[in-house]
């Protein structure tokens, strides 16, 4: 297995790369983390003439705190989010389900933006930036632009970035107070994709559900918010009655592609379990 | 100025012999990154080979145009059968009696079957080339399914075998059958069956698996234009019989053939093919007059070199009321793909899958195997197991449980019930096998204590009655017999050889030793191991003694390492070489001391006059005479060969016991406890065993949990890298619990039996019945392999089970 | 060509090589630098057997490009022993019987390394999964989760001393 | 691995002009970037080769179309396609492509039969439905727009509701292309089933 023949740019700055995306056209390829790009290439399937390696852009890099935006660079690591001590606090959903991705080296190259931008549905991040309500900065060649994270996926490795555009930054905020999060996912063995997974971040006040996200890996051609098993929660005091309605209205929107993982029917069940133990552990977490 | 003098033991323990947990001698090259594996070899000039492969399962060739290829810089030759045709090197033969394609010849019979090879500068530039070869098929109906192979119309998939209705093993009945191999006594069968008051049947299949071992197959052939000389350095566990194959294949004398095993990064089967990589990579040395090396890549050592297993089997159990099993039949259908490359020894071509009355006593028997061609790949090796063995205790263990749950009896209870016991060995099955020794009755009950068998039983029972419980609870036992160490060349044979094996030592004059074997260690340690027995024979310390294989140019002639053969049948060898040397070191003792070898006793590491503890001579003394002043007719020297050829194989058993919890929710299963107990006769190095134990479980684990080779109608094999294939991680592995009890083999020189293959061999149908147990008060009698989340999900909803 | 200019750091060396921008650095390593502990099992990153160190971290190296290290310090399995004695990981996996065919094992050794100094005193479950990226045909990981234990108690033993 | 698919894409354009469309060459063709049609190998046979891209992933197909039957009164055609790659990969596929008529507006029904081989069908099957829901959404996008701007064109025209198409059904090979676009469709689609093979995020 190996990579057919390309140029390799290394860019170091955010305008230099967009700048070479644009003039080398629809032939130039982005390199994050590779871990996506390479393998396509050693199996032949993409054979781009130039790579732009963003790897060595710093502004792309970090975790940052402008006011109440927790602003996390696109070339942020994957173990850089496990590690992070603003994520841990603030948004301790993403550290606590990075963990579930891929394997530990994988997770030294493997980044958030690379992740989203892909526009996989098997992809951890697009279901959690749905649940952390993220938004999207893009960099192209007429500019910057905010693009909130449910309109960024719009099917299946298709989403809002053209094609000299960079993901660079993705905005979050804190959760609510108090809030409890959980992210399920099921799989064959460590380091594998979602056969199912469901992200939920939740709050209380007052005993009635007072912020609730629920949304799906892999369920679908892209990653899914629930919003009618949301719905069903929202301003209601939580019961396994509940929780079981709110499970059985996000595998309604279920759509998932049968794989040696299983099938649909198994796959839209799996979301129910997810679905059901998200919530239950986001509850025990929540205050 | 006196040493302080050591006690035996104290002497004992200093030659780190047998029952030693010596730290292995092969391990600083490799945590130095030192190994030297076939990939790692770089010669001067050497080239590197491709492979064109074909997307389709089934098709004619109608064009190949390697024009674009040629033209790219840095690309050597482009050959395909058609160049082979001149020197009929486009077909070989096969270990079982077959011919297989080297490239394929006029039609492809399976997806990724080497159609043309490239060879160029480096690797990438032959990556490179291999897209550029253009080939053009015409796609032909595709046959997966054996049974829909054996159709009256279905597609003729081997035309080169048209017509031909006597194959290696006897007729052929279809276009697509091979050989039906049949064993134990029919009619005495049926009458067992005819009478008996219960019969069970069960239809299991036994999925198709790839060894995958973590380095794929490759070699660096050089042959040497001026010498006339052929070196290739090559992932085989069988050196020898490769020399011979290719001395035949090619027409170079075997004495200027040279095959070395290098490094292996395991083989597990994997690695006792001769595949078409090796023959082409050869060939194009031979042309070019350069080294040409071929290394495959995961998805090719998966899709293309050797599978196995894919058995199809029904087993049937004849019994009285209260559990007596009293007959047993099987019929199997052997699914070997487009040719039939299955490494059996010549006269077994379903291996010996007729050791499939297991551990129990059963009066009658009968077997039979028919082996079909399908598009898929060639192979059918022992996974980690001697020849089918793995299949014939899954078979039988199963079929037990089956009995046990008809007659709702307990698992342990009916095999107390049916064990051969101790006081009946040597016993001779029904099969015709004559098991050596064994004492499965306290191997059993040691087990079920250590494990609280009623315990976990009752604990059984309490989570069945709770409707809340959130997992099911099962139990598997399986209390298997192996048969290794082929074998008797009065019985077995490859392509005409015995399958003996051999040793030569050499004792250096300052009394440090070398040794060669037959085999190859692929991870096994024999390098430490087999030190060990020379230490325990000779009295010199393992640290001196340095131990070689796998080069045919060095190492005496030997079968090589599969199916736990290299201690039953090489660690033999050598213990007899060592007698032989013991012997003549008896003689230069008698000698030095001046006395009568009838007065001397062997202590450890010398020999003594009998009555005088201060007269002996050591065997480095001993060794430096042997060299200076041998006795007066006794030649100088002290070496041995031995080529052994065993009486009869060796029969190890194991009692394995497995504990899962299924989550009723996802149908994920997790092993809460695993305990094997493991008698392989006389342990060499414990360490060394509890390491094979540990991987065998680990690999027994991934096929009983989740290893599969999943063809869809056309042929596509999905689920060729290790994204899909099922290699546990550290996290998936459970951890094992390792026992033992020794049961020596009574006509083993040592008394050993083999073990590597064992917990492979025995945990898969223990993983099995502990998720049929799990289901089994619902009356499940079986679930085939393997038990993913998915597919134990869709059990417990045929069955109706609800978080 | 698309050939460049790289310079690194490896195993301690300061290098600099022309290397083809489409170079895996697994092969630039085993081909190039001749060295060969590194080891290719899966080529798609699956495996762990061509674990190497990047500049602090623990990387794929069938997935890396050579081009990509520019700059970087690598290490590798033939550099982790210094001044000619073994480091604690490597000591431990041969007293722990933590290889056998050793093909995995310098993947093993370079994780465990980089494991150990990101968490110097882990639970068993955290080595599992620190090592879950790595893959073994032979042991059955038990004793390499042994030998990882056993090489944190020897390097807290060394820091103790040190200290 | 055998795939059937079976699509109806509501056009909200008259029937005929629909049909015109699906039965015209360069209309259809312009819907399906890449394209191009080759020579002509047979009385309803057709070379053609089409540049495949989606995401980082882009594949050279050669292939082949032969019209099995055409039905212009049921608006109506049955194709066979052929195509490989370089790469080790080739498909074929089985169409019945249909122009239905609802409440005056009319619905482009295909069903195919898409057999994969060799590493598409390895490496990509798992995401092939999904795919080809995006492109093919994509390639009716196009076609509504260009039945629509038909419709435009045609009233000016004069053109009415006669089953005449408005633009004229040159020659058989029209027809054939305008499978071969849905099919190169399909190919898209496989390709892109690759991306669920990648091994990280």
């Amino acid at each position: 297995m190996i990579p057919p023949s390309f140029e390799y740019h290394r860019p170091s700055t955010v305008d230099e790369a967009v700048g070479l995306l644009s003039s080398l056209g629809s032939e130039a390829k982005i390199l994050a983390g590779g871990h996506s790009l390479l393998p396509m290439m050693k199996l032949r399937f993409a054979q781009p003439e130039h790579l732009v390696d963003i790897n060595r852009i710093p502004e792309l890099k970090g975790v940052r705190v402008i006011g109440d935006d927790i602003v996390i660079g696109a070339m942020t690591s994957e173990n850089s989010v496990i590690a992070d001590p603003v994520l841990n606090e603030k948004v301790p959903l993403l550290p606590e389900a990075a963990k579930l991705i891929a394997d530990p080296q994988v997770r030294n190259r493997g980044t958030i933006g690379g992740d989203i931008a892909h526009g996989d549905p098997a992809n951890d991040h697009p279901a959690l930036a749905l649940a952390c309500d993220a938004v999207m900065t893009i960099a192209g060649p007429n500019g910057t632009r905010q693009v909130p994270a449910s309109e960024f996926f719009l099917g299946t490795y298709w989403t809002a970035l053209e094609e000299s555009d960079i993901l660079t930054q993705i905005t979050v905020k804190a959760f609510p107070s108090g809030a409890g999060y959980s992210y399920k996912k099921l799989k064959r063995k460590t380091g594998d994709w979602a056969t199912a997974a469901c992200a939920v971040v939740i709050a209380l006040s007052g005993g009635t559900v007072s912020h609730i996200r629920i949304t799906l890996t892999n369920l679908g051609p892209t990653a899914l918010r629930a919003n009618e098993a949301e719905s069903i929660l929202m301003g209601q005091q939580v019961s396994d009655a509940l929780i079981r309605q709110a499970a059985e209205k996000a595998m309604e929107i279920c759509d998932p592609a049968e794989d040696l993982r299983g099938d649909a029917e198994y796959k839209t069940a799996m979301a129910g379990q997810m679905v059901q133990r998200a919530i239950h552990d986001a509850l025990s977490k929540a205050s | 100025m006196n040493a302080p003098v050591k006690t035996p033991e104290e002497r004992k323990a200093d030659l780190q012999g047998m029952g030693d947990s010596r730290l292995r001698k092969e391990d600083a090259r490799f945590i130095q990154g030192k190994g030297q594996y076939c990939d790692d070899i770089k010669l001067p000039g050497m080239l590197h080979m491709d492979i064109v492969r074909s997307p389709v399962a089934h098709g004619r060739i109608k064009r190949i145009n390697k024009e674009e290829a040629l033209a790219i810089p840095g690309v050597h030759a482009v050959l395909t059968a058609d160049d082979l045709k001149p020197l009929n090197l486009h077909w070989m033969p096969t270990l079982a009696g077959d011919v297989a394609a080297v490239l394929a010849d006029e039609k492809v019979h399976f997806q990724m079957q080497e159609v043309a090879i490239v060879i160029a500068d480096d690797r990438y530039i032959a990556a490179d080339a291999i897209e550029a070869v253009e080939v053009e098929y015409e796609e032909l109906p595709v046959v997966i399914d054996p049974y829909a192979a054996l159709e009256p119309d279905a597609p003729v998939l081997r035309e080169d075998l048209q017509g031909k209705t006597e194959g290696a093993h006897g007729p052929r009945d279809h276009h697509n059958h091979i050989f039906t191999w049949e064993a134990g006594d029919k009619t005495a069968a049926d009458a067992a069956f005819d009478h008996a008051p219960v019969t069970v049947s069960q239809h299991m299949y036994y999925p198709r698996v790839h060894p995958c071992p973590l380095e794929t197959c490759g070699c660096v052939a050089s042959f040497d234009p001026i010498k006339g000389e052929l070196t290739t350095w090559m992932t085989s566990q069988a050196p020898h019989v490769v020399r011979t194959v290719v001395s035949m294949l090619s027409g170079v004398p075997e004495s200027k053939v040279r095959i070395i095993s290098p490094d292996i990064g395991g083989g597990f089967g994997n690695k006792v093919g001769i595949y078409p990589g090796y023959v082409c990579a050869i060939v194009a040395s031979i042309v070019l007059g350069r080294p040409v090396k071929w290394s495959e890549d995961r998805v090719e050592n998966i899709s293309s070199t050797a599978f196995a297993r894919d058995y199809h089997m029904d087993g049937h159990l004849a019994a009285t009321e209260d559990g007596k099993i009293l007959g047993l039949k099987v019929d199997v259908i052997a699914d070997h793909g487009a040719f039939d490359a299955c490494a059996d020894p010549t006269k077994f071509p379903a291996g010996l899958f007729h050791i499939c009355s297991g551990s129990y006593d059963i009066p009658a028997a009968h077997c039979s195997v028919k082996g079909v061609y399908t598009n898929k790949a060639p192979g059918g090796v022992a996974y980690r197991c001697s020849f089918r063995v793995t299949e014939a205790v899954y078979l039988i263990e199963r079929m037990v449980d089956v009995l046990a749950q008809k007659l709702n009896m307990d698992k342990a209870e009916i095999r107390r019930k049916n064990f051969i016991r101790k006081e009946q060995f040597p016993y001779t099955s029904a099969f015709g096998f004559e098991y050596d020794s064994g004492d499965y009755h306290t191997a059993l009950e040691k087990v079920l204590d250590a494990v609280d068998y009623k315990a976990l039983r009752v604990e059984q029972e309490k989570k069945r009655a709770d409707p809340n419980c959130p997992t099911l609870m099962g139990i598997g036992l399986v209390t298997f017999t192996e048969v290794v160490g082929a074998g008797p060349s009065k019985t077995c044979d490859i392509l005409g050889v015995g399958m003996f094996d051999s040793c030569e030592i050499r004792i250096h004059p300052t009394g440090s030793a070398i040794a060669r074997m037959g085999t190859i260690t692929q991870g096994q340690g024999h390098q430490t191991t087999y030190a060990q027995i020379i230490a325990s024979e000779l009295g010199i310390p393992s640290e001196v003694i340095q131990v070689e294989e796998g080069d045919t140019s060095t190492a005496p002639y030997g079968l090589g390492t599969y199916g736990s053969r290299s201690t039953p049948v090489a660690g033999a060898a050598i213990a007899m070489a060592a007698r032989k040397i013991h012997a003549k070191a008896k003689k230069i003792a008698a000698h030095l001391l001046e006395v009568s070898e009838a007065d001397l006793d062997w202590e450890v590491d010398r020999f003594k006059v009998r009555g005088n503890d201060e007269q002996f001579k050591t065997m480095a003394d001993i060794a430096f005479a042997a060299y200076q002043q041998p006795p007066e007719g006794l030649e100088p020297g002290l070496e041995a060969v031995h080529y052994y050829d065993p009486p009869n194989f060796t029969y190890p058993f194991g009692i394995y016991l497995c504990v899962v919890d299924i989550d009723k929710g996802t149908g994920e299963s997790s092993i809460r406890r695993f305990y094997a107990l493991d008698d392989c006769g006389t342990r060499i190095n414990p360490m060394i065993i509890d390491g094979q134990i540990h991987g065998g479980l680990t690999e027994g684990f991934a096929v009983a949990m989740g290893q599969q080779m999943p063809f869809d109608e056309q042929g596509n094999l999905l689920g060729n890298t290790l994204m899909d294939y099922f290699l546990p991680t550290a996290v998936e592995t459970p951890t094992w619990e390792t026992d033992y009890t020794v049961t020596p083999s009574p006509h083993h020189p040592i008394g050993a039996k083999g073990v590597a293959e064992s917990p492979h061999v025995g945990s898969i149908p223990t993983f099995t019945s502990a998720v049929v147990d799990a289901f089994a008060h619902l009356g499940v009698t079986h679930i085939d392999m393997p038990h993913t989340s998915y597919r134990i999900w869709k059990k417990l909803k045929e069955e109706g089970v609800q978080l | 060509m698309a050939k460049q200019i790289v310079k690194m750091t490896l195993n301690g060396q300061q290098i600099e090589q022309l290397v083809d921008s489409r170079t895996l650095l697994v092969h630039f390593l085993r081909e190039q630098m001749s060295l060969t502990g590194a080891h290719i099992g899966c080529e798609t990153s699956h495996c762990g057997a061509c674990t190497v160190d990047i500049d602090g971290e623990s990387v794929k190296a069938c997935t890396h490009l050579a081009v990509q290290c520019d700059g970087s310090d690598v290490k590798t399995v033939e550099g982790l022993a210094e001044a000619g004695a073994l480091h604690a990981v490597q000591e431990a996996f041969y007293e722990e019987h933590g290889l056998q065919c050793g093909f995995c094992t310098p993947g093993m050794l370079m994780r465990s390394y980089r494991f150990l100094q990101e968490n110097p005193n882990p639970t068993e479950d955290e080595i599992r999964l620190g090592l879950s990226g790595n893959l073994c045909r032979c042991t059955g990981y038990q004793n390499i989760v042994k030998a990882v234990q056993s090489a944190a108690i020897k390097l807290q033993q060394k820091e103790s001393a040190t200290a | 691995m055998e795939v059937k698919l079976e699509k109806r894409y509501e056009l909200g354009v008259p029937a005929q002009h629909a049909w015109a469309i699906l039965s015209d060459l360069e209309s259809v063709a312009s819907c399906m970037p890449g394209a191009s049609l080759g020579e002509k190998t047979g009385d309803n046979a057709f070379k053609g080769s089409v540049k495949v891209k989606v995401g980082p992933a882009t594949a050279q197909f050669g292939g082949e179309v032969e019209i099995l039957s055409m039905d212009s009164a049921n608006r109506s055609l049955v194709l066979k396609g052929k195509g490989a790659d370089k790469g080790g990969s080739s498909a074929s596929m089985e169409l019945e492509a249909s122009i239905e008529e609802a409440d005056g507006q009319s619905v482009l029904v295909g069903l195919a039969t898409v057999i994969v081989n060799g590493k598409f069908a390895q490496f990509g099957g798992r995401m092939m439905v999904q795919v080809s829901d995006v492109i093919l959404k994509q390639f009716v996008d196009n076609f509504i727009g260009k039945a629509q701007a038909l419709g435009e064109a045609a009233v000016p025209g004069g053109v009415d509701s006669s089953d005449k198409p408005a633009v004229q059904t040159t020659s058989e090979p029209a027809n054939e292309l305008n499978g071969l676009a849905i099919f190169w469709a399909l190919l898209k689609g496989w390709l892109g089933g690759l991306f669920g093979k990648k091994s990280a995020g």
